[in-house]
């Protein structure tokens, strides 16, 4: 293929050919070229398929709002679907395919429903598929699915890297255009943090699409003196390639740098895109103007495109739709898209102007007060039919159209908070009007400023006064003279009388669909939208909404401002989904916490398991062991039997110290702490403030002003939160000082009857730890293995002799290689969390599985230890009668009738006769295990009075796995009921 | 003396260097750090002690201070991290409970931590990838406590061209792999 | 958002966890009469109204100060930041004066 | 006029010319017997069950803006019945059998699509929470199912199953659930309210009430006094505003939950997945938009936007359970104001002020609720007995302690 329509001069780079692939077919273009412009010049006008009806589909417009041109870039994991062509950065190797076709973009098999649109209207949905009931699932939405959609994914995982940051700044100029450029080197230039972001890859907006934009120098180089000003001031950072794509509370704003997409894969290490979030203590919106199409028959061929973005064509990327174009307009600024191309030898048979005063144009013929009533062209414009007068009609051979309704201001980002646009009546348009994002404000033809001179001047004066807010001096740069023709046009929405005149291209919506919407009262814009689904498409609505506003205001009999306005919602383009997840993907989706054993663990062969954020060992297989309950089994009986240690490191650990110490643990426990000595630890439960049971754990008071607190590992961070609020909300003149102390420690569990003899051997001798000495529920600061501080605490999760024992973390490792070497002598063994578990259930102790958030003291059968004597947190509510009811839920030990019967937590308990059902549910299997000691599975359970009923049989059921089990009621407490064990 | 070897956060015997473009990212094992918080009414009184006894005049909020070989950073009202070389003040907690007395809460958070100082031309560029903090206006002997790869941290310039970044100790890997990770992107 | 905390200047609210009325400073009496229903008003009923709202929230990845924010729900704009624990101080001296 | 295939190849031939209003916009009257305060999903189910299920005459809904803007024009068209609680379950169960039939019901194609919804679990006790959640809904007559890993894994190959840093290890299945359309279910029982005579008046917003000895007489609002023998309430985030004018507080905080969707896709995620390790859950519209969301953004608020951290959270959840959606891009987010309960449950009850009535407390579970919670309001509205599915959703249930806490969380909001 020849590049047929290149033209002369342009922005791009003729030394730097690139060659790329468009469906399968090679062609080549240049440095600075889009993929929209590269096949352009190659001659390619069919470049899609629309939504609904399939008809094909060039490109309309040259930016970010482009409906029409989208296309699958690159292929597997980083096949990106719906990418717009006229914003893809053309690089050496691109591959783009159309999508939304089969079998090609020429024939389109589901073009036939275009054949059928007369029966597909707006809602036909709605009223139809609806008999036989069952067709609905099984035949006519997985037929519309399969239609459905545009673009696909492929389903391999996205293998680029996202970065994301931060930025600070007084002014964000969002577009560099006229207006953004001469707003930053204001700002620039007084001294102001200041950061330009343009969504283009090239700065300057219109000033590089337009011929004659500035009086006295080229767009193209006062925009290129000018960023290089920008570039040499350390104030200002320029960020081309970076959407601003939502204004969000307190002057903070979104935007997405696209690093890399320019090339055809970031480099090693190099992010794709990044996120950036933008403080900014103001913010100036220089976001220019979309132009809007008419609406009129078969609007939507191949060719037909707006004219501001023919002009952008041909002066910035030297090309041109075709060789013969023809302009339709409603205002004098299309006409200089003829001028434009004829300046470059483009044939322009004639300007047809809705205007009957319209203007003329050297060279060209102006048909006035014409209008288009009908095109020609399957795959691509062939001519156009025009009404040049009542009754006479002519045929006008051309390939490709540019028209022109005029220009809305591109206001998106004024609108993402409670800004509502106002009908300005001198442009025919809507502009931002009150109630804009707090510090920002608007400049240019964002404003509804439509001249280059009042976007120059605009944006100037605008930093002006926005930095004048924040203390900062800046005066106006000096700016050239400028284009400053007022705008003339005159408003123009729809040829009347077409049988289908497209608003929105993308999704198929045409002046007869708002018709039907009137006709059925979907009158306000909101229901407009959503029954005609106009604007919802990738565009949201950018160069159609307001159009269809204009049909409806006619229809209803009202003004345009009266029928309604149009908002926009963030992003202001579609963003990826990578941006805004950044680096914290795959395994640095959350951070990973590491127990000082870990390492130790690793050589072990221990399996891990995630807990929270926490990783900690779950088991340690030995050499032999097939399955995990082997090892698990192993770890419980040896521990049981000898000696076991356990890295409980997660604990929460909170340092609690003041003279009110105690009284403030009072405040946070239902049970009391104030008269526990010094150096004892206490068991302490923990309700919310409605009663309910939320977190145990252990307090160990090592002086009289100081306590340590244990927490469960899932509420380490919660219990915190909660004391920080009862000490500084309820008790602030309570004196008493919080720090966690959670990861200063390793903490090791040291179990099993050999526990005393095993550390023994690592305490120092000066510390007596005999069960005289230090016995159950003692703690104390100690020294190991030859003077190292060490905190010894005499508690007992698994109903067995047992200690934790505290190190500075950074001997954990040291300290775990101890205990096992000091323990060999005891076929001492590490036990990871399902041992832990297993021994926990076997003693009857609750966890996260019983305080799982709707359980009461009462429920865990430690109703007792809600003080009534003391105010605490929970102790009022936990009183209330609902709570309280004879039949309460409370904790009970289960075991099978059939002992060699598996116990599954999660089956629901039934009476042994009557239905199964929940009106005869008698509660819940909360934990279960298979206990060795035991030699049966055993569970824990919630049982309707279950505090009276031991003894008694129920069914256990499982419909979800299709079981049913007898169980017994049993004491929680399987192993050591009377505790003689922990006091040993 | 005890024979147990400590192990860095990172779980090496060695603090862990590394050296990205114009970026060093060094682990930092080899400092002590206690927390003290004022008792109620007290705070003159600890400032005082302080200053009279190590020469150390605490910082207000949002600051860091020396007094060789203390520092002393601001984490909340009435509160602060004291730090000092660990192989000289390894029970530094002790050493300011014993100067304080009853005037304040100190507890040991020396292994509560990790730190990395992260050093080089292009840091700023590097932090403003992980945190909200406005490192570009941040002046050297501040400090701040903020988030940072979804973790807690302190952020603390030590010098124009110097930040230190203390996190919770068992997320030390995860922070080195953020550290890396926007070390490389803007290499 | 932002959050101009009294101590430290504005930070952006992600560092923040937020709780709900400020009104949670005011804890009834256990031992009022009342106590039962003047701690189900305390806890369960709020006027969340539409406009100026003085709610709490922790600066959990900061300094660990409760701040009592007064804040629009309509806007967002903040009106206010103060220590919660300066406003339970005052809110404790004027319970004991009475 | 009845919808039909027949009706719309007749239309189609002759230009549509006879379609007529689907509603019609009606100017109020000076009484009714029953005003429904909320042109939502909600609202105007209530009226549509009134008029058609139990017979009663002169009712009107007032919406202050257009019918259908509140929350069931802009949620994530999730249906379920897959509830724990024995308060809950069984409404759910009763609303999900009437999404079943609504479309037959209301003649309006609502697109109920029953494509499944799967709870992924992450842990051994999320697996077992996910069994005792799965037994009640069973035993509660609704449909679960439990998988493994690998029954996962053939729904859903394209999850992260190499370096999750949450490794999915099943997940709770319930085959019923699905989406709707959602836009449609406020149309159908619009039109299917009015052609049973309700008058549904747009733009009028309720200022005051009228009560006299503790009874209501009826609502002041914009458009004049209107008069009615019983009043309904049902306006979601509104729900404080609107009871306030009654004198009433209520045990409801105001949020707003964000929602997303992305580009059109051909065909990606058949049925709905939640993440069992993060905020996300998403679903692929029948126009190919994934269609997802997260968390609330936690503060209280009236303004329908959230703000960036939520959108990543959300975001960085969908990456990390769907690796391939990095080059999918979000097109569109929104917020809507969620009536979020002190326990997460919501509220269809009368109040102690003669003849006025309270339906709210949805948090962010109202949507799936609209056809039950409709049809409860309207029980409750004419025989002035709870419906005998709505008997847990009390107003008092905080005095009396018997709260319905699904998450177990406690009196906080933002947490439900």
């Amino acid at each position: 293929m020849t590049n047929g329509n290149r033209l002369k001069g342009g922005l791009v780079d003729r030394n730097t050919s690139l060659n790329f692939r468009f469906d399968g077919n090679n062609y080549s273009g240049y440095q600075g070229d889009t993929l929209a412009s590269a096949l352009l010049a190659n001659g390619v006008r069919l470049m899609g398929r629309s939504f609904k009806y399939h008809r094909p589909r060039g490109v309309l417009t040259a930016g970010s709002e482009e409906p029409n041109a989208l296309v699958e870039l690159r292929s597997g994991g980083r096949q990106e679907p719906n990418t717009r062509a006229t914003v893809a950065e053309l690089y050496d190797g691109l591959d783009a395919n159309s999508q939304n076709r089969w079998p090609s973009l020429e024939r389109d098999f589901m073009a036939i429903n275009d054949r059928f649109s007369n029966f597909l209207t707006a809602g036909f949905y709605y009223k139809t598929f609806m008999w036989p009931k069952a067709f609905w699932e099984k035949l006519y939405e997985p037929i519309i699915r399969r239609a459905a959609g545009l673009g696909s994914l492929t389903g391999e995982h996205d293998p680029d890297l996202y970065d994301k940051g931060f930025l600070h700044c007084d002014l964000l100029v969002i577009g560099a255009g006229p207006a953004g450029l001469a707003a930053a080197l204001t700002a620039g230039r007084a001294g102001a943090q200041v950061i330009l972001a343009e969504e283009d890859f090239h700065m300057g907006g219109r000033l590089i699409a337009e011929s004659g934009a500035l009086a006295d120098i080229s767009g193209t180089d006062w925009v290129a003196q000018i960023q290089a000003e920008l570039s040499g001031m350390g104030n200002v950072r320029l960020m081309p390639r970076t959407t601003v794509f939502g204004a969000y509370d307190h002057g903070i704003y979104g935007a997405v740098e696209r690093n890399a997409d320019h090339l055809a894969a970031p480099a090693e290490g190099k992010p794709r895109q990044t996120l950036w979030r933008i403080y900014s203590k103001r913010a100036l919106i220089a976001t220019g103007a979309i132009e809007r199409p008419i609406a009129f028959e078969n609007n939507d061929r191949p060719g037909i495109m707006l004219a501001g973005a023919v002009r952008a064509y041909v002066n910035r990327w030297a090309s041109t739709p075709a060789q013969s174009v023809v302009v339709f307009a409603n205002n004098d600024d299309a006409h200089q898209t003829a001028r434009d191309l004829m300046a470059q030898e483009v044939e322009v048979p004639a300007i047809i102007d809705t205007r009957p005063d319209a203007p003329d144009v050297e060279g060209t013929e102006v048909l006035k007060g014409a209008e288009i009533v009908n095109t020609s062209g399957r795959l691509g414009l062939t001519s156009v039919q025009v009404r040049v007068s009542k009754g006479y009609t002519r045929d006008l051979h051309c390939e490709a159209l540019a028209m022109s309704g005029g220009w809305n201001p591109n206001l998106g980002l004024t609108c993402h908070q409670r800004g509502r646009p106002v009908w300005n009546t001198d442009i025919h348009a809507f502009v931002p009007g009150e109630g804009l994002p707090v510090g920002q404000t608007v400049a240019g033809a964002a404003k509804g400023e439509l001249t280059t001179d009042a976007a120059l001047q605009g944006g100037a004066a605008a930093a002006v006064s926005a930095l004048a807010d924040l203390g900062i001096t800046a005066t106006q740069a000096d700016l050239p003279a400028a284009q400053d023709a007022p705008v003339s046009l005159s408003p123009f929405w729809h040829v009347k009388d077409a049988k289908r005149a497209w608003l929105d291209f993308q999704n198929d919506v045409t002046v007869k669909d708002v018709k039907l919407a009137h006709q059925e009262n979907f009158t306000s814009v909101e229901h407009l939208k959503r029954y005609t689904t106009l604007g919802m498409a990738t565009d949201q609505g950018k160069t159609s909404n307001v159009g269809a506003l204009a049909v409806m205001a006619e229809l209803t009999g009202k003004s345009i401002p009266e029928t309604g306005t149009t908002i926009f919602r963030p992003p202001y383009t579609p963003v990826a989904m990578g941006a805004l997840a950044g680096r914290a993907v795959g395994k640095e989706f959350h951070p990973t916490r590491l127990t000082p054993s870990h390492k130790w663990a690793e050589e072990q062969g221990a399996v891990f398991v995630e807990v929270g954020n926490w990783l900690r060992a779950q088991w340690f297989p030995r050499k032999g062991e097939t399955h995990w309950r082997q090892s698990v089994d192993r770890e419980v009986l040896q521990t049981r039997n000898s000696v076991g240690v356990c890295d409980v490191t997660t604990l929460g650990k909170i340092d609690v110290q003041g003279a009110d110490a105690a009284a403030f643990l009072n405040m946070m426990y239902a049970n009391g702490f104030a008269k526990l000595p010094v150096g004892k630890v206490r068991y302490g439960l923990m309700l919310r403030e409605d009663g309910v049971a939320y977190d145990d754990g252990t307090a160990a008071r090592l002086a009289e002003d100081h306590f340590v607190v244990t927490t469960t590992t899932a509420n380490a961070v919660l219990v915190y939160r909660n004391m920080e609020f009862v000490r500084q909300c309820l008790c602030p003149d309570m004196d008493v000082q919080l720090i966690s102390t959670t990861e200063a420690w390793a903490q090791y569990a040291v179990a099993g009857p050999n526990s005393r003899k095993l550390l023994q051997k690592i305490v120092d001798p000066e510390f007596d730890i005999s069960n005289e000495a230090f016995p159950f529920m003692a703690c104390g600061e100690i020294t190991v293995c030859g003077g190292l501080r060490a905190r010894l605490f005499r508690i007992s999760f698994s109903g067995e002799l047992a200690y934790e024992i505290a190190v500075p973390t950074r001997y954990g490792d040291a300290m775990m290689r101890a205990l096992m070497e000091a323990g060999e002598e005891f076929d001492v063994v590490p036990y990871g969390t399902e041992a832990l578990g297993v021994m926990r259930i076997e003693k009857g102790h609750a966890a996260g599985n019983e305080l799982n958030g709707t359980t009461t003291a009462l429920n865990l059968g430690l109703g007792r230890m809600v003080s009534t004597k003391k105010d605490c947190i929970g102790n009022v509510l936990s009183r209330r009668d609902g709570m309280n009811a004879a039949d309460a839920l409370a904790l009970v030990g289960l075991k099978p009738v059939n002992a060699k019967d598996t116990l599954p937590a999660g089956g629901h308990l039934m009476n042994m006769t009557g239905p199964i059902d929940a009106a005869n549910d008698q509660g819940y299997v909360t934990s279960a295990a298979y206990s060795p000691i035991l030699n049966t599975s055993i569970a824990l359970g919630f049982v309707k009075g279950g505090f009276d009923r031991k003894g008694e049989q129920l069914r256990l059921v499982n419909p979800l796995e299709g079981q049913e089990i007898m169980v017994e009621i049993v004491s929680a407490h399987f192993v050591d009921p009377e505790g003689e064990k922990l006091r040993a | 003396m005890h024979k147990l070897k400590p192990i860095t956060p990172l779980g090496g015997n060695t603090p862990r260097q590394d050296v990205i473009g114009t970026i060093t990212i060094t682990e930092v094992a080899d400092q002590a750090l206690a927390s003290v918080a004022a008792r109620r009414g007290q705070a003159n009184v600890v400032r005082q002690k302080l200053s009279d006894q190590i020469g150390l005049s605490l910082p207000d909020v949002g600051n860091a201070a020396d007094a060789a070989p203390f520092s002393a950073f601001w984490t909340g009202p009435d509160q602060w991290m004291i730090t000092a070389p660990h192989e000289s003040h390894e029970l530094l907690a002790s050493e300011l409970k014993k100067t304080l007395g009853d005037s304040a809460s100190v507890v040991e958070q020396t292994d509560g931590w990790c730190r990395f100082d992260v050093a080089g031309a292009g840091l700023c560029d590097l932090f403003e990838r992980l945190s909200n903090a406005p490192v570009r206006t941040m002046a050297s002997g501040t400090a701040i406590r903020t988030t940072a790869e979804h973790l807690g941290v302190f952020l603390w310039r030590l010098a124009e061209e110097r930040i230190a970044v203390i996190a919770p100790r068992s997320s030390a890997g995860s922070l080195h792999h953020g550290l890396l990770a926007a070390a490389k992107s803007i290499a | 958002m932002i959050i101009d905390h009294p101590l430290l200047g504005p930070r952006d609210a992600q560092e923040f966890t937020y709780l709900g009325d400020a009104s949670l400073i005011n804890r009834p009496d256990w031992q009022s009469e009342n106590a039962l229903s003047e701690f189900h008003d305390y806890l369960y009923l709020r006027d969340n109204p539409a406009g100026e709202h003085r709610e709490l929230w922790y600066h959990e990845q900061g300094d660990r100060s409760w701040l009592v924010v007064t804040r629009n729900t309509t806007t967002h704009e903040i009106l206010n930041v103060e220590l919660a624990h300066d406003v339970a101080k005052a809110a404790a001296a004027e319970r004991s004066a009475q | 006029m009845r919808y039909s295939a027949l009706r719309i190849f007749k239309e189609a031939v002759t230009g549509h010319k006879g379609w007529t209003p689907q509603w019609r916009d009606a100017t109020p009257a000076e009484a009714y017997d029953y005003v429904i305060i909320g042109g939502g999903g909600h609202g105007l189910a209530t009226a549509y069950y009134l008029a058609k299920e139990f017979d009663a005459a002169r009712i009107a809904v007032l919406e202050k803006g257009w019918i259908g803007g509140g929350n069931v024009g802009r949620n994530t068209t999730i249906i379920r019945s897959n509830y724990l609680l024995d308060g809950n379950e069984p409404f759910y169960e009763f609303s999900l059998k009437l999404w079943e039939n609504l479309e037959q019901d209301f003649n309006y194609n609502a697109m109920v699509s029953q494509r499944g919804i799967l709870n992924l679990v992450h842990s051994d006790a999320q697996r077992d929470a996910a069994r005792r959640r799965g037994n009640a809904m069973i035993l509660n007559g609704s449909d679960a199912e439990l998988l493994d890993t690998d029954g996962v894994r053939a729904m859903y190959p394209f999850l992260n199953f190499n370096d999750a840093r949450f490794p999915i290890k099943g997940g709770l299945l319930h085959r019923r659930g699905g989406t709707v359309r959602h836009d449609a279910v406020a149309w159908g029982y619009a039109r299917g309210a009015d052609m049973r005579g309700v008058d549904i008046i747009q733009n009028c917003e309720v200022t005051g009430f009228r009560i006299e000895n503790g009874a209501v007489q009826g609502v002041e609002t914009t458009r004049g006094f209107i008069g009615a023998r019983k009043v309904g309430v049902s306006v979601a985030g509104n729900s404080s505003r609107v009871m306030a004018m009654a004198g009433m507080r209520l045990p409801i905080e105001s949020h707003v939950l964000q929602a997303f969707v992305s580009e059109g896709l051909k065909p990606f995620i058949p049925g709905v997945i939640t993440y069992g390790a993060g905020h996300f859950y998403c679903s692929q519209s029948d126009k190919g938009g994934l269609v997802f969301g997260g968390d609330i953004d936690s503060y209280n608020t009236y303004a329908q936007r959230g703000n960036l951290p939520v959108v990543e959270d959300v975001i960085e959840s969908g990456m990390s359970l769907i690796p391939a959606l990095g080059r999918a891009r979000l097109l569109r987010s929104w917020g809507g104001i969620m009536d979020m309960s002190m326990d997460g449950s919501p509220f269809i009850d009368k109040t102690h002020i003669n003849g006025l009535y309270f339906n709210g407390g949805w948090c962010y579970g109202g949507f799936k609720a609209t056809p039950a919670s409709g049809y409860c309001f309207a029980h409750l509205l004419k025989t002035d007995r709870p419906h005998e599915t709505a008997t847990a959703y009390r107003l008092d249930r905080f005095m009396s302690g018997h709260m319905i806490d699904e998450k177990g969380q406690g009196a906080q909001p933002n947490l439900h």
